[in-house]
């Protein structure tokens, strides 16, 4: 059991929580320990919809690219606990800088899932004019920061980003996010140094979902020691979290909010938890470990873990359960297939060429004028 | 190094792109003790192209491995072992991600000879896919060469076959200096020659597929005539080798067509020649316009043929925008793109 | 954006381009609160270069601050607060340093615009000395300009008088789109025109030193025509601009002379309109020649003007090797290279 | 007093001495303490001889800058014992990766302070033919890797040579250095990660002089914590060691590298000294510290201290000591003057032209050929 340290401890004093896992939920769906507060059973309610409406999502999307909809998806099938549990701690406002496997906060606060399904089709209403990769989103009233293709880089943005917050003595906090794999990267490093010496209000997620692509955590470091060690280097507070254990996530990411709010500097958070599918619709993970692995859930199944809670409470049921997986199934059938009406990859229903030449810069220069022009012209004599 | 085609005549197999680069490390690593490879994904798993499949478990995991997702580690850490002795062949997996390895490429691989007045040196090859046409979008498309060519010290070399890209892999790697081996992937399957339309011939149906079993090397720093012609030169690398081969055939514009292979040492030479027959000259690329490649090339054409040329020297390259997703084929210099441009040349008085 | 010249008649003031670059900091510190200044040793301090001196003490270290050694976490630092509303104008040391900023600059601040539709925009300002001539070695010398031209989403601009500096700057930081602001480091203290071996002469005795008091711009995209002439045209920008009007003083050519200012986006026009005029054309930078921004002002130069061209248009650049220390000054491309090559290709028949 | 684990014992076991601070020399020159341990008198010679005529090359060098025969100069002042000591306590044939500030190496190893001189004047005789910067010397012989000009990049060169070393079965070890300040840099994270997954015979070196240039080494984090604690991320053994305290390093760094030696695997060292001079002849400290604090030497100068520690011992007298200074005062003026000879930096007396276009590449490709061509021809024209 981890003892909860009031929000102003300093970072010497819980230097061994680092090593620790903080988990609220026993095996039996229990909260134990200083960790489980009182969350209203709404709260769990949309928890769970969130939860069940992201892993529903990712199955339709998966067959969506199966059936040549999309060019690519990527699922977070195991860890939707993780990203809707922090999305519902976090206030509207504060900003996200996720990595392409945290669309459970789009779930956590009801964002139109056609939005999503028009970018991952790339087709004429994606909001993306078709410039970016499926999935890797931008939407930014739903605080959620435009994605990169190249890991690790928003780390650095998030801190940025909450130093001008801190600048305009603004309470609005950011929220990191990064893969056990892209912890390697120099920008995690830069984050790292910048949040120790300016204190900015953010939080630094680190999840650990033990694979990148095809290579163990162990290729990050993660057998020589935890990646919320890597605070310790830095005096910024590291905690380590059981991220298949939404009450957890939950209670753990309203203590860090409450930190950077307070103005009492970042929080480190590594999320242990279990990359249960494939690392994306490119991979095969057949090639590089057993398949009974994955479907072993080896930390559980963040879902199962809260209907038992759920259910010992007394606030839901297998019965609701199996409804509403029913229901969320056949909502984002219909939502593909609504969006199908706008076209799909590839289809010739994607946005025009000329939107291609568009937002390189705030006004377009001649050079891209001219560039335009000539591919306009072209394409009408082809 | 050994002459190109030394023991050519030896077995042939038909392989792909991907079997052929994989091959060239096979005979590397079973030559020289000192060749190493590694990457992200390239270990165990044998990378996301299978360019290394199979070849951990065949040298072990002290010759072949995973790395961390740090390319600046991995190309820093190459240089450290060059700087040792050994001669490391490392991938980064999308050339989109060399950026972060940026100045560890240029920096050091780049000037470690040149600073240490020859003490040290850094025989590396860094392997790195390139180009678009796979619904990869902005991160995973690009095509940085002009970043190379511009810096002092690194060699940059691109195939078009599984014959070359086998002999001029080998070659990289026994090459005392950093080589930037960059693969078109577009071309790992097949002659993909822009028409995404139609399937792509598998490279098992084609000339080029049929790889020599054993060592050879084709030498760095030389162009090829892929088809000779009286009417235009067309200046290619990669990819666009096949669009440019496609142009001609649909506009019937008898183009001579170089493949260069290698950009630096650039077979400047060949391109004179061709150029001075010809009077015209075409240059596609599949880069940014601006301070690409191609920027050069015109260059050095216009410097040594300005009295030779009757028509301006045309451009035809992706456009100055990022590498779009849905508008990939837009985005793509595809042979009708080509055609025109080789037609107004032609055309032009 | 305000005019150009705007209050250009209000009081001048003698200033080394240091003091310009301060002054447009100055200015912008206070009439935006969204403006942040920071890079290695630049609070306190004030920066090696001195060009921050005391903007600390008068903003306070909110505004103006020290940052780690670390040029990626200063770009991608200043990313997230432009992302967030703010416009930060950051310092790399020496340009030599920014390749570790690499990925954030092409990657990350120059598509944040259009890979989020304009969601997020990256409005920043990357100050940065360039160019040699100071016993830098290979370290302190670079020029990197046609490594920002080839990317897109970014402006890459370079003043050669305290005047443009001044105005330009302010320009960058009110511009909503990333801009590389190049700084000619053997201009701080004066117009350098290669000769070494003579003392410079002060700004303070330059007509151009000479800078109006308050807030100004110098719009963005225009080249300035420094010399008017009628035999050959010669393009250059940053310290180069007083290379070639030494040059044309000791040749005695009648050159008409381009100080480009911005190289992207570039004033396509004026180059264009000398060069048809004069029909001949020499190009002169810092940077190695291979890849170097000269080649894309030959290729356009040839694209558009190739009809009126009586020579093969020439560059005069720094060579192809790493910035030498001890032979610096024959690397530098000086006013007799360049008299040289101006001397060919007006003889060119 | 801080214990002495044995080599092959486990980071976790002692993680607590990345925050404290081992030192053998107390005030009074006694040894004291597990980590002081019988090295002979003649070492102790040795290190003195190597510290001391590392501070009158400094001088003579700054001297020499000031005098114009060269364009610029770094000092070591105060820092002296840890080149030194390090490279007394490995072998021959380990390899160093050393910042421009451990030119202690060189007098540790009786080097021929010539090869130096030339290199600073970038004269004829030049071992690097003018292509460097004084002070970024390069000599193989002497186990000295060449130095970049941009901070960092060889520490993860000095991890991959140790990789090298070990795929080959050597047992010759590496040795990475590096400064407070250029911690914050990308490249010690690929250092740190390379070194924790791999494990490779390398002694990681950072040199806390508690200044960058102009920032004092809180701006790289020394605020939030101890830079010996970044090894706590990585499981990797993290020592502190007062740098200043010659019997402290060489102790030190002798457990290291038998550690390396015997493929225990990497060991972070912290050494904490203090700047005395400027950063380099470029720079002005009056401008950013107090005058005062650098002529305080605030944790003792290194070589007052060893000697106090020699004449306790009866090994050493003031005599002898001044006798030296004086010696080596010499030593440095007459070398310095004989190297003139060959000529300063700007004296035309450079390496010739020719020369700069050589080792781009192992063979001269065309384009070089055609370039160098046609500056020569140029220069003799001109
Ligand atoms: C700079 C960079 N290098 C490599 C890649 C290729 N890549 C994409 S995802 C991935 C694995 C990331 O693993 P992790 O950080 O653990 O995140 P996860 O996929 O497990 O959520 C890699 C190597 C990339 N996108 N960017
Ligand atoms: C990549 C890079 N950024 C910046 C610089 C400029 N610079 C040279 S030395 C220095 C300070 C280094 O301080 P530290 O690492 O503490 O080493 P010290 O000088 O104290 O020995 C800086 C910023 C550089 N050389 N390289
Ligand atoms: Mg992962
Ligand atoms: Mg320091």
């Amino acid at each position: 059991e981890v003892a909860k340290p009031p929000v102003d401890v300093h970072a010497d004093d819980i230097r061994s929580m680092a090593r620790q896992t903080i988990r609220v939920l026993d095996d039996n769906g229990q909260p134990q320990g200083p960790w489980a507060e009182d969350i209203s059973a709404d709260l769990l309610k949309q928890g769970m919809r969130a939860m069940m409406r992201t892993r529903a999502f990712d199955e339709r999307m998966v067959k969506a690219q199966r059936q040549g909809k999309t060019s690519f998806y990527v699922q977070c099938t195991g860890e939707e606990a993780i990203a809707v549990g922090q999305r519902l701690a976090l206030e509207k406002g504060d900003m996200h800088f996720p990595t392409y496997r945290q669309q459970g906060m789009f779930f956590a606060q009801e964002f139109p899932i056609e939005e999503l399904i028009n970018q991952i089709y790339s087709n004429s209403k994606d909001a993306l004019g078709g410039r970016q990769l499926p999935v890797l989103y931008s939407f930014r009233d739903a605080d959620f920061f435009t994605l990169s293709g190249n890991l690790a880089t928003q780390y650095i943005h998030a801190v940025g980003w909450a130093m001008a917050s801190a600048i305009k003595g603004d309470d609005r906090i950011a929220a990191a996010w990064i893969g056990d794999g892209a912890t390697a990267e120099g920008d995690f490093h830069s984050a790292m140094v910048f949040a120790s010496v300016y204190k900015p209000p953010v939080i630094l997620n680190i999840v650990d979902n033990q694979w990148a692509i095809s290579s163990f955590h162990g290729i990050a470091g993660a057998e020589a020691s935890t990646f919320a060690s890597r605070g310790l280097g830095f005096g910024i507070p590291a905690l380590r979290v059981d991220g298949n254990d939404f009450l957890a996530v939950y209670a753990v990411s309203k203590w860090a909010a409450e930190r950077a709010r307070r103005n009492l500097g970042p929080t480190l958070i590594e999320w242990v938890t279990y990359r249960v599918g494939a690392h994306s619709t490119s991979d095969d993970p057949s090639k590089y470990r057993p398949k009974e692995m994955g479907a072993a859930w080896p930390l559980g199944d963040p879902i199962e873990r809260l209907k038992t809670h759920q259910i010992a409470q007394g606030s839901w049921s297998d019965q609701k359960h199996a409804q509403a997986e029913a229901e969320y199934a056949d909502e984002m059938r219909l939502a593909a297939k609504a969006c199908e009406a706008f076209g799909i990859v590839g289809d010739g229903s994607t946005p025009p060429i000329g939107e291609m030449f568009e937002k390189v810069f705030k006004d377009m220069p001649e050079h891209l004028q001219r560039q335009r022009d000539s591919a306009l012209e072209f394409s009408e004599k082809n | 190094m050994k002459k190109a085609g030394a023991d050519v005549k030896s077995p042939q197999k038909n392989m792909t792109m991907i079997e052929a680069i994989r091959d060239a490390m096979d005979i590397m690593l079973g030559r020289d003790d000192n060749v190493v490879v590694f990457g992200e994904d390239v270990g165990y798993f044998g990378g996301v192209f299978r360019c290394t499949d199979g070849l951990q478990a065949k040298y072990g995991k002290s010759r072949v491995f995973d790395a961390p997702i740090s390319e600046s580690g991995i190309v820093g850490a190459a240089v450290g072992m060059a700087a040792y002795g050994l001669r490391p062949c490392v991938e980064i997996q999308f050339a989109d991600y060399m950026y972060p390895a940026y100045d560890q490429i240029t920096g050091e691989a780049a000037r470690l000879r040149y600073r240490s007045n020859g003490q040290f040196t850094a025989p590396m090859t860094i392997r790195m896919p390139v180009g678009g046409g796979i619904w990869g979008g902005q991160t995973h498309s690009q095509s940085p060469e002009a970043l190379f060519t511009h810096v002092a010290g690194l060699k940059t070399i691109i195939p078009s076959t599984p014959f070359d890209a086998k002999g001029m892999l080998i070659a990289a790697i026994e090459d005392d200096d950093p080589v930037m081996f960059l693969e078109p992937k577009r071309l790992y399957n097949g002659p993909f020659d822009g028409h995404h339309e139609k399937p792509v011939t598998p490279w098992s149906k084609h000339e080029a597929g049929k790889v020599p079993a054993g060592h050879y090397t084709v030498p760095i720093g030389k162009a090829k005539t892929v088809r000779e012609g009286a009417e235009l030169t067309v200046l290619a690398y990669g990819t666009m080798v096949y669009v440019a081969q496609a142009a001609t055939a649909e506009t019937g514009i008898d183009a001579e067509i170089l493949d260069l292979r290698s950009l630096l040492p650039l077979d400047l030479e060949a391109i004179i020649t061709s150029v001075k027959k010809t009077g015209r000259c075409v240059i596609v690329h599949e880069a940014t316009l601006t301070s690409g490649f191609g920027a050069e090339l015109i260059s050095l054409v216009q410097e040594h043929c300005f009295y030779h040329l009757e028509a301006p020297i045309e451009r035809v390259t992706g456009y100055d925008t990022p590498y779009p997703h849905a508008q990939e084929w837009d985005y793509f210099p595809g042979p009708a793109r080509v055609g025109a441009a080789m037609q107004r040349v032609v055309a032009a008085k």
